[in-house]
């Protein structure tokens, strides 16, 4: 069976330019009802002075021109997607169909909490399941993404030192360093230092495992924390986890989970009892919200009971009657980092994941989450060998290409563009930094076995071409609308909008 | 499976995990259901919500009404487009690229800046994102006016904790010494009104600061745009571009500013390139600015953002058109003006906000706001939003295209009757 | 602005074989909740004996199997399909919208009346407007697709002559011929033969038009009626149309309107004003209803006041009270054509065109159409000339390949697949059968200047090639996932389902 | 354009049309709406209607509340197939094609038959072409068992009229003399009774005639298909299968029969076969037995059939699975013996069917079966179906898997007040 890489890819040139070229001046898609109260125009020095180029269009020429985008476009719906630290699963379809319940879609964020007790039901429990996942107290939705959830708790770390801190008389700035794995995701540092804290980097072992010694050498009273995701970037799971979150304690210090490898511990392993103090969860990783090209995600962030009052506001509260309600009034909150209640239509997809696998279904989904990558690791092992082999990978593992490249003169990014010829969506590639010619492959839980064989072989294909026929490999891909792209000529000839060209500065 | 990965049980493939952090349970929550049960139980709490599919909508207050059309999810709901992620194989998504690069283009056209990426998370982001970008060389205040929506200087406030300024309000003309880095300004402003950005803007550029506007997408087919306006960086919340109320999200932030900027623009920016053999493409571009690269010294740790969200507008941008963003533009404002003047009539009815306004207004009532909004449910209206900062007795009320002179003529007669009562 | 073949064509081999290839045992989809109620086994001899063999597949393998066959595939949504007598205008996507609102979509059909009075007010304003539309007393709306509404039509034909002829006597079957021309569909001969009449031919003239003088010869009191489409099958307007009709009723005959072509005169003329008694309507052509691959369809049928009487049961009644009921007691009526009241789901979408367009939006629509048409044939006369060059067409014009392949060699066939190949779907080939080599088009009125001007092109350099390299042709199609089948072959060898070959016969 | 034509004006292009019997007003209808207040037209109306959405559904008759996942309209919603049409350029239609091939192989494994075609308009057409298939060679009688749906009936009737036969009804053993082209069995019947079909069809084939099952395809996880029961012809509606209720239509006429049969069988068939590179394909085969070819000697007219409802059959099929077919009937069958028991202990309630019964069985009850739907629509259900050829007080209660234990109580307390009342 060959899953395809299902683009379109040949025939007619299947670019026939941007929306702007099928525009005809007087074309149109839009109309409205007539207007039936008396018109009103524009103040005097407020009117616009030149109306915008949209394309004039009808909806025909809408719909010829997206879908036909769409088609040269590849998803977990058209083939395996294998990018690690991202979790691209299968999408369920029933979560399309609830979340567009018109009870959910057209409920207004600022409507009377007595009027939207059917959404604050759903976040609430949605809420609980999370904080059992990962063994937290409480959980904001807030956080439109797992970055947005990462300052989200940084900030709490900052608050809850500058509350807490015996040397708040140094205006609880004190703590200052928030320690960082080497290998770690890019928003981990970013988000960090608009935290306002430095970035102290963390060395691993030759596991691949988190230099607890290291660690221990860098822990001190100017430390406010450590974040972490566990099974860690490689896709090992950090065993010594306890001496870890302990070492960061010992010094007043908090950790933070990074969620984005959840997928693979669901009821094995709960970061709240691991140590870790505060957890961001992606949905639209470990539950499956759609990815929709980039996004939107959520990022609820969950956390321990004493850093409760630290929340963003507003909080869920129930009144005695049953009725729930925003908690506004939360003096020691953070406050806002959404103009709204955060990602809900997403949530509403989380929650019908969550609550369609139910305890039994989660867990389970983190087992075949392992069992799948460590299958497929060892599939490609002998072409693809682990960067890390001495520790069994969990949900996902980091190859390297790095002896083939020696041997070849074949990288990885040519790799993963033959994988495109042969009809699979690569693996991430380049990440973690600290690996040379990483290829870091996350098949999930919801591929089976027959396209797992048929990913392997592709790969182990991809191998043996490197060594016998490398320009297939060079060359790749061909069978794509477009083929390699001339990225640096983008950046330096910007063009970044129709009808616009920016002289190279 | 597991023998071909050297292991021999399931529970072999945990063995890493040191015994005392396992979960010797299973988790405390009910097991997994069929779809046909999920279904029915979130049909269930969606009919428990009131929403505007049964009242009619008059709340605004940065989330709006606004009509969309069926087009717009018959294309950005394609599956090869919503399924897929972050476009870092080019050649296997051309689809999202292209479409984010229209996106761009028409975001441009818009606001009259040169430039804008692919997404942010919502409108209050957007600013704290804007914000961000003006923010050193000896420049850390922010003035924000206080016709900005609460909401959104909340979150600045919040992400002010961590980049080190505090946002401080002002009315009228705004001091800009300099160690000023932006002044914003909302227009329309939260309470509907208009105000004299010029002006403002002038200001902030005599004292050499950065001018943010926060628009509204929608008013732009009649109002002057953010760059003719004098604004150097424009955000605003793209809900209303075909996005649905969702209860708040997922919405979609926009920016953009001026070319010089780019580079401190946070976010995917999709360019157009040509491939080996000189076709054109579009690729993710100036990635050399974001976290993955730039780590901790990125300007912005977003990663994941709204793309399908852009996706939407791009089609529904498409969809409106110059003259269908006019002709909704003159809707609004004619549907607003007319509300305004009936329900200006009730007695102890007067406007707040003084005129002139666009597509929001704000009412002072003889009574509480939030009792006229829930006694107004009872009667099959979402009323509008409170405004307790500006008082208790104080509603703003916004009108979309989609308002019928009938339903604000039944809208008054309730409201009548509900302040009579 | 190239309009592109928009399916997916090249890469890893577009076939994966069958849903059945990816079956895996074990492996399921579906889930119910589990059963709350004493389990019951079938009793004794009405058990199954051997379970049928569907496959075993998850939720990916359904979506990526299914989502790749629909990319295989070329709708209006991925480009012109100028398909003559099918009008395969552009599909709102409004009235999708609509017809997925649950009230229409769960409605039972055998619920109580007073329980779907909003189903039944669409049905009845539907009736409404398609009886004004073509100028009718009532319409049934139980026919599926416009083949059944020519059952209908023919019965009540059948019933009507039986009840009023002169030589009832003679047991209402002195009435045995249906006259129809040579150019008509084959649905025409077909239905009357079904309903027990037999067909007699009804020649052209050569300007493609009815030969009206034969007409006269053929017509007697042995003639229950005629069938006519006009515009006519070759989309040209019978002029003489009221001599046709005047004929026909001269000897008690009856006229049947044939919808197929409504298209063209909306708002212009009426089928009614023209003397016909019976109507029928594709919704599935005129009104947008998406063609679903093949179908459904609706195709309602309107009556003249006389033979209303003779409707199939029920049909709409409104009680003093405004309440809509379906009157089931009529006595004369040809009694039921559907289980239930027709492709509802389908009438719906046509309302929503119906009162989209509006009173002038469709009569624009025709305008448009016709406008369309000839715009397209005055391009494409050239190369490709009129079969029928005296009668000016209407909504879609038949062109001959004659003179070409007399040329060079190149068939009609061989034009519509080089036209795959530049990115079109082809018109209607070899249909009408009376004109050789006939190519049927129907550009219809969703289809800009622009894109008629690129189809044009297609066409014409499709005629350029025919000359100067005739393999194009030829060998066309070259782009898409399979290339010419062998009709032959799959006729002769019979596979019609998977697993089992039968062997010729 | 109208230059490009030769023509000088919009009226030109319709100068052919007499005058005579050209329109000379507007049409009398309203003019055009945009699609905001389309929707909203259609909104209102569709609020109008209690459908299965708000009333818990235990009508059936035909056609069935089985559940729809979301999974089938997610694929045969895609619009690459929803608007094309019939398959007539094979090279551009692989996708319909191969998923009729699919839907066509697994008809045949449903009903144990060898051959399918690519759909029919519904049940009771199905069973209309199928007798037409069997008449001819002096045989033209049609016997019918009582235990078939009325409807399907009078759609027979209705036909027969053209074709020449006028359906009989039969009970018990069929007498089956050498001018009977069919004898048609409907099991589970009417009523929801399995039928004693091997004796029937025995008796059918003893006399030279063609058995005809009329079949209930969610059954045949469990109950004997067509093919064991010796049908020679089995045909039904396939609505269950992932097609939803829409008040009767679209839905899925499915018609299996054997192979020597084939050249009779109506519609559209989809064959293998290989293209000039050996490529395996599919196309429309056999079409010389169709109308567009055969013209008056075509054995059907149907042209356009229902297409997407067998791409939504196949898919849900698929998702079904062997496994998720029995489980479907088991808990149907399960389901409708513990109503039925439930409601026969009501006073004055009775099995009027006897038994044993699949998902459907038929209650006489101590009054109108008309009044008691009326009332039981009140209290949220829809209670049946009345059978009023069988008694004004005939009731046919249907159950499906989607009908959960509470409801049924529900339904049985509700039936007990309405009753009592
Ligand atoms: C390890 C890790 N941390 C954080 C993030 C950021 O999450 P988001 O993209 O939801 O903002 C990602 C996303 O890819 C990640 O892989
Ligand atoms: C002229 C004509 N008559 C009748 C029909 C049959 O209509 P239907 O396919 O809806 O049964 C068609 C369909 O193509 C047609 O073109």
């Amino acid at each position: 069976m060959n899953e395809g890489a299902p683009i379109r890819t040949q025939g007619p040139p299947a670019s026939s330019g941007t929306i702007m070229e099928r525009s005809s001046p007087g074309r149109r898609a839009s109309a409205f009802a007539p207007l039936d109260v008396p018109a009103v125009t524009v103040p005097a020095g407020h009117e616009r002075a030149l109306a915008p180029e949209l394309p004039q269009v009808a909806e025909i020429d809408l719909v010829r021109h997206y879908t036909m985008l769409s088609q040269q476009n590849y998803g977990v719906d058209t083939g395996p997607y294998p990018l690690g630290s991202c979790t691209m699963k299968y999408n369920p379809k029933v979560a399309e169909t609830v979340a567009a319940f018109p009870g959910f879609q057209r409920a207004h964020p600022l409507q009377p909490d007595t009027t939207v007790q059917g959404t604050l039901e759903m976040l609430w429990r949605l809420e609980r399941a999370l904080c059992e996942i990962t063994g937290m107290a409480r959980a904001t939705m807030q956080p439109p993404a797992g970055a947005c959830g990462e300052m989200a708790g940084l900030l709490m770390m900052r608050a809850f030192h500058s509350d807490h801190d015996a040397s708040r008389a140094r205006g609880g700035h004190a703590r200052r360093k928030v320690l960082i794995p080497d290998a770690a995701h890019g928003t981990n540092p970013a988000s960090v230092r608009l935290a306002g804290f430095e970035v102290v980097s963390v060395p691993s072992d030759d596991r691949g495992l988190v230099d607890v010694e290291a660690l221990g050498e860098l822990v001190d009273d100017q430390v406010a924390g450590l974040m972490l995701t566990n099974p860690n970037t490689l896709g090992l799971f950090e065993e010594r986890i306890e001496e870890i979150t302990g070492l960061l304690h010992s010094v007043g210090g908090l950790v933070y989970y990074d969620g984005a490898n959840l997928n693979a511990i669901m009821g094995k392993a709960r970061p709240g009892d691991m140590g870790f103090d505060i957890v961001h969860i992606n949905t639209h990783k470990t539950f499956a919200t759609p990815h929709g090209g980039g996004g939107p995600g959520a990022g609820p962030v969950g956390v321990t009971e004493r850093l409760v009052d630290y929340l963003p506001a507003p909080i869920l509260a129930r009144d005695d009657d049953g009725t729930l309600r925003w908690d506004r009034d939360r003096e020691k909150s953070i406050g806002r980092l959404h103009g709204f209640h955060g990602n809900v239509g997403v949530l509403v997809r989380a929650y019908a994941y969550v609550f369609g696998h139910g305890a039994d279904g989660l867990t389970e989904v983190s087992e075949l989450a392992v069992l799948n990558a460590n299958y497929l690791a060892a599939r490609l092992a002998p072409a693809f060998p682990l960067a890390y082999p001495d520790a069994p990978p969990m949900h996902e593992f980091v190859s390297s290409v790095e002896s083939l490249k020696r041997q070849t003169g074949v990288r990885a990014m040519d790799v993963a563009k033959r994988l495109i010829d042969l009809g699979y969506h690569p693996s991430t590639v380049y990440f973690p930094l600290v690996v040379d010619e990483a290829m870091m492959i996350e098949p999930t839980e919801t591929e089976s076995k027959q396209t797992l064989d048929a990913m392997a072989e592709a790969f182990l294909r991809a191998a043996d071409e490197a060594h016998t026929s490398p320009e297939l490999l060079h060359d790749a891909p061909v069978t794509t609308p477009v083929r390699r792209l001339d990225e640096a000529r983008a950046a330096r000839r910007l063009k970044l909008r129709w009808g616009a060209m920016h002289p190279p500065d | 499976m597991l023998a071909a990965a050297g292991r021999s049980s399931i529970d072999d493939l945990f063995a890493q995990i040191p015994g005392s952090v396992r979960l010797a349970r299973p988790l405390a929550m009910p097991d997994g259901v069929s779809e046909m049960e999920l279904a029915a139980d979130l049909r269930d709490l969606a009919r428990r919500n009131r929403s505007a599919d049964d009242l009619v909508c008059f709340a605004g207050g940065g989330a709006y009404d606004h009509y969309v059309p069926s087009v717009v999810w018959a294309l950005a709901g394609r599956s090869e487009l919503y399924t897929s992620y972050t476009p870092y194989q080019p050649e296997l998504s051309q689809g999202v690229l292209q479409i984010l690069f229209e996106y761009q283009s028409m975001v441009c056209e818009l606001t009259g800046l040169e430039v804008s990426n692919a997404s942010l998370y919502d409108g209050a982001t957007a600013l704290v994102e804007a914000v961000h970008m003006t923010i050193g060389r000896g420049r850390s205040r922010v003035l924000v006016s206080r016709g900005v929506d609460p909401r959104a200087v909340q979150a600045l406030r919040t992400a002010g904790r961590g980049t080190g300024y505090e946002p401080e309000s002002f009315e009228g003309e705004p001091q800009v010494s300099d160690d000023v880095a932006a002044v914003v300004v909302q227009h329309p402003n939260v309470y509907g009104v208009l105000e004299p950005v010029r002006e403002r803007f002038d200001a902030a550029h005599a004292g050499g600061a950065t001018a943010i506007q926060i628009f509204d997408p929608l008013s732009l087919g009649v109002l002057a745009s953010p760059g003719e306006l004098g604004a150097d960086i424009a955000v605003g919340e793209g809900q209303g571009l075909g996005n649905h109320l969702s209860y708040g999200g997922p919405y979609l932030g926009i920016i953009a500013g001026r070319m010089a900027d780019v580079r401190k623009l946070p976010g995917r920016i999709v360019g157009e390139t040509v491939d080996v053999d000189g076709r054109t493409g579009y690729v993710l571009t100036l990635q050399a600015r974001e976290q993955h690269i730039r780590r901790d010294k990125a300007n912005s740790n977003i990663c994941t953002n709204q793309t399908l969200m852009a996706i939407a507008a791009a089609v529904y941008l498409a969809w409106l058109g110059p003259e269908g963003l006019a002709e909704l533009g003159g809707q609004c404002l004619s549907k607003a003006a007319y509300a305004a003047q009936a329900l200006t009539k009730i007695p102890g009815v007067s406007l707040l906000s003084g005129e002139p306004f666009f597509k929001e207004f704000t009412l002072r009532l003889p009574r509480s706001a939030v009792e006229v909004i829930d006694a107004m449910v009872e009667r099959g209206f979402l009323a509008g939003v409170a405004m307790p900062q500006a008082g208790d007795d104080v509603l703003v009320v916004a009108l979309t295209e989609r308002r019928s002179r009938d339903e604000i003529d039944g809208y008054v007669v309730a409201m009548e009757e509900v302040l009579a009562s």
